[in-house]
């Protein structure tokens, strides 16, 4: 597995399409992800970014289109199958574990790369399962150690899109998927994210981010996907982006949200 | 003066969450909450709004007292909130979603409204839950504007919208408070807030720690760091 | 030995069935009181809550004759909890006495401990169907209403030997389950199949319905409508004058027998409770009755001695002269066909009926499919 | 005529009646997302309550207004001291109390009126039949055919259309967000419930000349409703109605089919309506 | 606390049956627990495993003359093999709907079971159960034949099922469960196949409480049709529900509750329905966690007057 070829995309989707009915949400996008590289997909609200999300990643049926992971076609396959394929996801609609406590959610979150070790789990789980030391080497990652033992209902909006993404990173993925990771965060976590994001590209994991927060997606971007009306609108790097006219008028306008260079 | 909160205190459980907030509104100003995630923003709005029940503390809107009367009094009087998470209902369509919201005396009508967020006509008999985030988000605010507020406090409006909608959003705040409605903000993004508001406050552990007007705030740095922590440099 | 007998009555107190618990403790209470003492010991009872459910019957027994070592039990009236019963108390030697409509308590599953004083379906078809085949030569078209249960079966199957050995024609048959509340659909079939008479085999409150619901489809005006067996008075009661009028009914008791001792009963029932007796009064207390008969015949309250007794024993009862048959322990008496009245016609509250036959008709105990091992 | 057909009207009729049972479930549940096992209790009552009142001398047709309306108003006491302090808490809950108040309503009818069954009689107006061929139908099933339309046009245009319908939902998901809306959402709801309760009633009013009354009606009845507002779709009026006329359909169809198999069959058609239609015949997602 | 249990109720009660029973249906109930506490399945449809379980077993014994364990063996065996069946459909169900379709089933059961009389023995059940011993290479191990004595019996069993069965639901497999229930979505979006581990919990379920009918039959000698109404499937879920769901002790609480409430009430009065119907009442009002979750608290509050603030970080570590 690991010894896939440098030009190979880890993930390559051809032509993803998604109708609610008549309405079509996605319509024929094609994808790229690099192993390890950080690839943002931008577009207006309602383009499609996370409806995009949801069928690569299973979450909802796909209509149309082929996905592969490292050259395996996983279009039609579970959602729970693609996390062994090595995908993850957070959402943008915080959804946890509530009324677990932040160390459970991130056990059972690592633990679901092997669900066998659970679906046949006589033992209780101990410190030194493998999915135990995941968890709690995220939760310092995280700086949640403080809370690691409320329930997660107790914690702050911030706090919560913080364990979003830990839980999405305790499955160890080759292939992150983050839907407006800052949504709803303080600007000092927004730093700390940021930089947790480029931390990543260390271990090689690739990441396909949808984000709103200009700062974070042209200061951390290899390859930025402009999405609108369910269309690819443009694809390039930070600054072609960035110069496009089209994106300026269709997305950017005058950059309210930071990023001014 | 419109509102003012004295001394308000509020628990999660055993945790006290709210240690005495005291902040004014005046007529038609546009005042900020901010502070770092679990400083207390979100536990504040809901206990003016009264779906927090304060145990403690004064909240006189238009000289009346309303801390520990219902909500729905409280929003029926006209001080409206538009929470978090949007609360937004699945089960009805945009349309029902802000046809039970509307009053005949709010100055907003579902005409002004559409005007504003094309793209909720569009999706008027979408239902709710077939909304991107940030359709629902609109679907909120106009909402809210439907419900004759005499007082708007808004929980992070633009919290996952492109910039272009927030530009929208933020012009449309600013015509909002020019009808000289006051409005309570809560958000995130200093940019907006700044651009918005008079006067903003800022929390910590439950408390308000610092207040200054908005061209005090834009230059004082040295809070922005100490409080929120943006380094402005980058 | 402490010097009270204690009778135990389990019936369902609870529950869909609990009138029948309401009126049986009525009729223990009588049988009891009147008797006072027997061979010397003082008398008394105790009503068992079967809930109508065999299992917590069988428990109910198995407490009784554990804790307070009783050993007699009269006055049981389902079938499937009778049956549950009679097994457990034969077990442990007592003795049960069942008004019980499932064959198999004198039949196939007969044993030396249970006695049945309620008539088997045999008894229940011939007494009430015959008559009236007699009665009305000319209706040569029956159609059934039955319940697909043991007890529903075995009138059905006795039936069709009947209309067979009669040359009736037997225009059509409809199943339903025990629960069915709703037989609007039976009777249009019956109506479809344009038949003479509308013979109706279910039992207690699913016989009601019928009655009521063929009634008010309007079939009393186009065929004669029976009732193979009536569960009580208080069946009557419950339907009202107006749809029991011009319907035949079988009964196994009927308040107005004409015997000195059905009317030294009713008279006292009146009395103590001012009210007329039905089955379920009137049977647990016949059951209480004739074991006393049998323990003072036995001179012994041992449950040995006294199931001797009772085998062969000839007694006074409520329908005259009863007899228990030894070799399957069934209680041989009449069966009725009564007629509804009226309300014009009825002469007190509770005369909703007139008897208009009464006869004994019974299989030989080897037909029954009793062997007592 | 055809004997199917006959079964087919009749179907319609029960159906009919069917629907009225459970439409109030129906709301109830699917607005209120509130589990009301005692439905079936005040059915019973609704019954019993003709029962009484005919046998006091009351006509049959005041009965029919009467009955529903004094149900209603104890439902509505008992949705302001008992169910309202429930409605946040998960269905077991729900369960267990409504459970709880059948049990008591259902004893409580026992100790009143006796154990055992009494007749209703239909208004003399209504009590002939009416006749094609061999084909005889009773008046008064018609008359509760012509009733059941007649709810069903009402109830449909109120809950569908009207504004109520909407804050009602609405408030079936988030009571808390309606309220900061400034409405007054236990009023609201109260009232729903009050009305659930009363169609129950004016269905046990309407049965009781059908089949009489007895203390265990209710039970029965509510094992009927749940499968009607599942097969139909909760929270669906369109679905209470639809559902209600396969069930009555299907089971006098059985009873010449099948009748042994009638009851059973019921609960066949639920499962797969469930299997094939997750949200029932016209329930939303 | 389970052997407490067993081995107080000698003392308490007269009678052998009605604890045996009680057992019986705390073996239910722990089962119901699994799926009500642990997976957020609300399942009424309990009384189908536990009616199949008691005529298996009423089977084995009436024509293959079964030894006991291979009986309850059967039992277990119907009851999960079922359990897998009704799951495989119901499980595709969610909320409400979910409860409906395992009422529909608990009600096909038992048309079914009634109108199949030539094995169910219709309306009257089946009868004549006699309990086998115990027995280990031919020799009988000990009689059971006395109420109390197979009270022994039963009170073994329960303890070792039980145990197991905590194990269980504090295993991997136990915790992913209350991972499910709380968020299905999100389950399965960090890897789990939902369906899977609710199916296990399913048939799991299913198996002890056929176990439980099996145990039963033996009890009072008989299979009747009432073993497997939608009666069965309420008792067994409002037991739990009393107890508090999410805590197996709970439901053995529960089912002790009511069997006895059930037993004395119904002693005093013919009416007891009713005073059962204003316990349901009274506990859904005033203890929404169940009776358990009352004793639970009190259990604390005491804990923490006796230690002080230091209690509160125990009572913590036990949650968690
Ligand atoms: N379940 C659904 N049924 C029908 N339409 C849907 C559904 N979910 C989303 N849509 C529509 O699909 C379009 C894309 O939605 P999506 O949430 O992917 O947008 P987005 O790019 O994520 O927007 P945002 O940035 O605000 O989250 C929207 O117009 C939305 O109305
Ligand atoms: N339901 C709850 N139960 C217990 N504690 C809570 C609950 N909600 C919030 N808290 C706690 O109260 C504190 C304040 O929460 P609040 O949501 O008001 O913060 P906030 O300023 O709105 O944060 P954010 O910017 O992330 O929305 C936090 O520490 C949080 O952990
Ligand atoms: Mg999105
Ligand atoms: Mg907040």
């Amino acid at each position: 597995m690991t010894a896939t070829p440098v030009l190979e995309p880890l993930l390559l989707a051809r032509g993803v399409t998604k109708r609610y009915g008549a309405f079509t949400a996605v319509d024929g996008v094609d994808l790229a992800v690099m192993p390890g590289s950080i690839h943002s997909v931008i577009g207006p609200n309602g383009a499609g970014k996370t409806t995009l999300f949801h069928t690569l990643t299973g979450t909802v049926p796909i209509t149309l289109g082929s996905i592969r992971i490292q050259g395996e076609e996983v279009s039609r396959l579970a959602g729970h199958k693609r996390v062994q394929r090595g995908m993850a996801r957070s959402f943008q609609v915080t959804s946890l574990f509530q009324n677990l406590s932040v160390r459970e959610n991130l056990r059972v979150a690592a633990q679901g790369r092997v669900p066998r070790e659970a679906l046949f789990g006589w033992g209780r789980p101990r410190d030194d399962d493998a999915a135990q030391v995941t968890a709690d080497a995220m939760l310092s990652r995280f700086s949640l150690t403080a809370l690691a033992d409320r329930p997660v209902a107790q914690l702050s909006h911030g706090q919560q899109r913080r364990l979003e993404i830990g839980l999405a990173m305790a499955a160890q993925p080759k292939l992150i998927f983050l839907d407006e990771p800052t949504s709803g965060m303080g600007v000092d976590d927004i730093a700390d994210i940021k930089a947790l994001i480029a931390s990543l590209k260390q271990d090689n994991v690739a990441i396909l981010l949808v984000e709103h927060n200009m700062d974070i997606v042209m200061g951390l971007s290899d390859t930025i996907t402009v999405m609108q009306s369910g269309r690819v609108l443009a694809e390039g790097a930070p600054d072609a982006i960035r110069n496009d006219a089209h994106v300026r008028r269709a997305y950017l306008g005058n950059m309210i949200t930071g990023g001014r260079q | 003066m419109v509102l003012e909160v004295h001394d308000l205190h509020a628990y999660y459980g055993k945790s006290h969450v709210l240690q005495g907030v005291s902040m004014e509104v005046r007529a038609g100003e546009v005042v900020t909450l901010l502070g770092r995630n679990g400083a207390g923003k979100t536990t504040t709005l809901r206990s003016i709004a009264g779906s927090l029940t304060p145990p403690q503390g004064k909240v006189i809107f238009e000289g009346r007292d309303v801390a520990r009367s219902e909500a729905y009094r409280i929003a029926a009087g006209g001080l409206c909130l538009v929470p978090e998470h949007r609360g937004i209902f699945s089960l009805l369509s945009v349309e029902e979603n802000l046809t039970i919201a509307m009053r005949k005396r709010s100055p907003w009508q579902l005409a002004d409204v559409y005007r504003i967020f094309p793209r909720l006509k569009e999706r008027r008999k979408n239902g709710g839950a077939r909304l991107s985030g940030g359709e629902q988000q609109m679907l909120a605010i106009a909402r809210a504007l439907l419900n004759d507020p005499k007082l708007l406090m808004l929980d992070e409006p633009v919290e996952g919208l492109a910039p272009v909608i927030v530009e929208e959003i933020v012009d449309q705040l600013k015509q909002v408070s020019a009808t000289g409605m006051p409005i309570v903000l809560v958000e995130q993004n200093l940019e907006v807030c700044c651009q918005l508001a008079d006067r903003h406050y800022i929390l910590e552990q439950g408390r308000v720690v610092y207040t200054a007007d908005n061209a005090a705030f834009v230059d004082d740095h040295a809070a922005k760091d100490r409080y929120l922590g943006v380094n402005v440099a980058a | 030995q402490s010097e009270e007998l204690v009778l135990a009555c389990p019936t369902a107190m609870s529950g869909t069935f609990s009138a029948i618990g309401k009126y049986s403790d009525l009729g223990m209470k009588l049988a009891v009181d009147q008797q006072g003492t027997v061979q010397g010991k003082k008398l008394s009872y105790r009503m068992l809550d079967t809930e109508a459910q065999p299992a917590t019957a069988v428990r109910r027994v198995q407490e009784a004759m554990e804790q307070q070592n009783i050993r007699f039990f009269t006055g049981a009236l389902l079938s499937a909890e009778s049956l549950a019963m009679s097994k457990e108390i034969d077990k442990a030697g007592g003795l049960l006495i069942t008004n019980g409509g499932a064959d198999e308590l004198t039949g196939s599953d007969c044993n030396h401990s249970t006695f049945r004083w309620a008539l088997p379906t045999y008894s229940l078809i011939q007494g009430s169907a015959r008559p009236l085949i007699d009665l009305m030569p000319k209706a040569k078209r029956w159609y059934t209403i039955t319940p697909q249960y043991v007890f529903g079966e075995g009138l059905l199957r006795n039936a069709k030997a009947l209309f067979k050995e009669k040359g009736i024609e037997h225009v059509g048959n409809s199943y339903h389950s025990l629960t069915e509340r709703e037989f609007s659909g039976y009777l249009t079939n019956a109506m479809a199949s344009q038949a003479d008479v509308l013979f109706l085999l279910n039992y207690g409150a699913q016989a009601s319905d019928a009655l009521r619901q063929a009634v008010s489809f309007g079939l009393k005006q186009k065929m004669t409508i029976i009732v193979a067996a009536a569960s009580g008075l208080e069946q009557f009661q419950a339907l009202g004058a107006d749809v029991c009028e011009d319907v035949y009914f079988g009964a196994v008791y009927w308040h107005t027998i004409n015997t000195a001792y059905n009317k030294n009963f009713v008279s006292q029932v009146r009395e103590k409770f001012n009210i007329s007796p039905n089955y379920s009064l009137a049977g647990p207390y016949a059951n209480t009755r004739m074991l006393i008969e049998a323990i003072n015949k036995a001179k012994s309250t041992d449950p040995k001695a006294v199931i001797a007794a009772m085998e062969g024993m000839q007694y006074e009862g409520l329908t005259g002269t009863e007899e228990v048959r030894k070799a399957d322990h069934q209680v041989l008496r009449d069966f009725y066909l009564v007629k509804g009245n009226s309300k014009a016609k009825m002469r007190d509250k509770d005369d909703y009926a007139d008897i208009i036959h009464s006869g004994r008709f019974f299989l030989s105990p080897e037909a029954a499919g009793c062997r007592m091992v | 005529m055809n004997v199917y057909l006959l079964q087919l009207v009749n179907g319609i009729g029960l159906g009919m009646l069917y629907f009225v049972l459970a439409v109030g479930l129906s709301i109830i549940f699917g607005l209120l997302r509130f589990v009301n096992f005692a439905h079936g209790a005040f059915f019973l009552l609704g019954a019993y309550g003709c029962f009484q009142l005919v046998d006091m001398g009351l006509n049959f047709w005041l009965t029919l207004v009467l009955g529903p309306l004094i149900v209603g108003a104890l439902a509505w006491l008992v949705e302001a001291v008992l169910f309202r302090k429930v409605y946040h808490l998960p269905h077991e809950l729900h369960i267990l109390i409504t459970v709880g108040l059948a049990l008591v309503l259902q004893e409580a009818v026992i100790t009143v009126w006796g154990p055992s069954g009494n007749n209703v009689s239909p208004p003399a107006l209504l009590q002939g039949v009416v006749v094609w061929g061999h084909f005889i139908y009773p008046t008064y099933r018609l008359f509760v055919i012509g009733v059941g339309a007649l709810m069903a046009v009402v109830l449909g245009a109120v809950l569908e259309g009207t504004r109520l319908g909407a804050i009602v939902r609405a408030g079936s998901e988030s009571a808390e967000m309606v309220a900061l809306l400034g409405l007054n959402i236990r009023r609201i709801f109260s009232w729903v419930f009050a009305l659930g309760a009363a169609t129950a009633a004016l269905a046990g009013v309407l049965a009781a000349p059908i089949r009489g009354v007895d203390p265990f009606m209710g039970v029965e009845a509510l094992g009927i409703a749940f499968v009607v507002v599942v097969v139909g779709g909760m929270g669906s009026f369109a679905g209470a109605l639809a559902g209600g006329l396969l069930v009555g359909i299907v089971q006098s169809l059985m009873s010449v089919i099948w009748p042994s198999g009638a009851n059973l069959m019921i609960y066949v058609a639920m499962a797969l309506v469930l299997l094939l239609r997750p949200n029932g015949l016209l329930g939303r997602a | 606390m389970a052997v407490l249990l067993v081995l107080a109720l000698p003392m308490v009660l007269a009678s052998g049956s009605l604890a045996t029973e009680l057992l019986i249906f705390a073996l239910a109930s722990m089962a119901c627990n699994l799926l009500l506490g642990y997976t957020g399945l609300m399942s009424f449809g309990q009384g189908i495993f536990y009616g199949l379980g008691s005529y298996a077993s009423g089977l084995l014994v009436l024509h293959l003359k079964a030894p006991l364990l291979l009986t309850l063996a059967g039992a277990m065996a119907i009851g999960a093999f079922a359990a897998a069946g009704v799951g495989w459909f119901a499980i595709r169900q969610r909320g409400i709907y979910f409860v409906m379709l395992t009422l529909a089933f608990s009600q096909m059961f038992y048309f079914l079971a009634y109108s199949l009389p030539d094995i169910t023995g219709g309306d009257n059940g089946l009868l004549d159960i006699v309990r086998p011993n115990p027995t280990m290479m031919g020799a009988t191990v000990f009689d059971i034949a006395r109420p109390w004595h197979y009270y022994g019996f039963v009170a073994a069993i329960f303890v070792v099922v039980f145990v197991l069965m905590q194990r269980l639901s504090e295993s991997r497999f136990g915790r992913t469960l209350l991972a499910i229930r709380d968020n299905e979505a999100r389950a399965a979006a960090v890897g789990y196949d939902v369906r899977a581990f609710k199916l296990a919990a399913f048939v799991v379920s299913g198996a002890v409480t056929g176990l439980a009918g099996g145990l039963h039959a033996l009890l009072s000698g008989i299979a009747p049709l009432s073993s497997i109404e939608y009666h069965v499937s309420e008792t067994i879920l409002l037991m739990t529900i009393i107890g508090g769901s999410g805590k197996l002790f709970a439901s053995v609480i529960g089912a002790a509750v009511y069997v006895l409430a059930a037993d004395w009430l119904s002693s005093i009065w013919p009416r007891w329905m009713l005073l059962l119907g204003l316990l349901l009442i009274a506990v859904a009002l005033y203890m929404p966690q169940g009776i358990w979750g009352v004793l639970d608290r009190l259990a604390r509050a005491l804990r923490r007057g006796g230690e002080g603030p230091g209690a509160r970080i125990d009572t913590h570590k036990e949650q968690a």
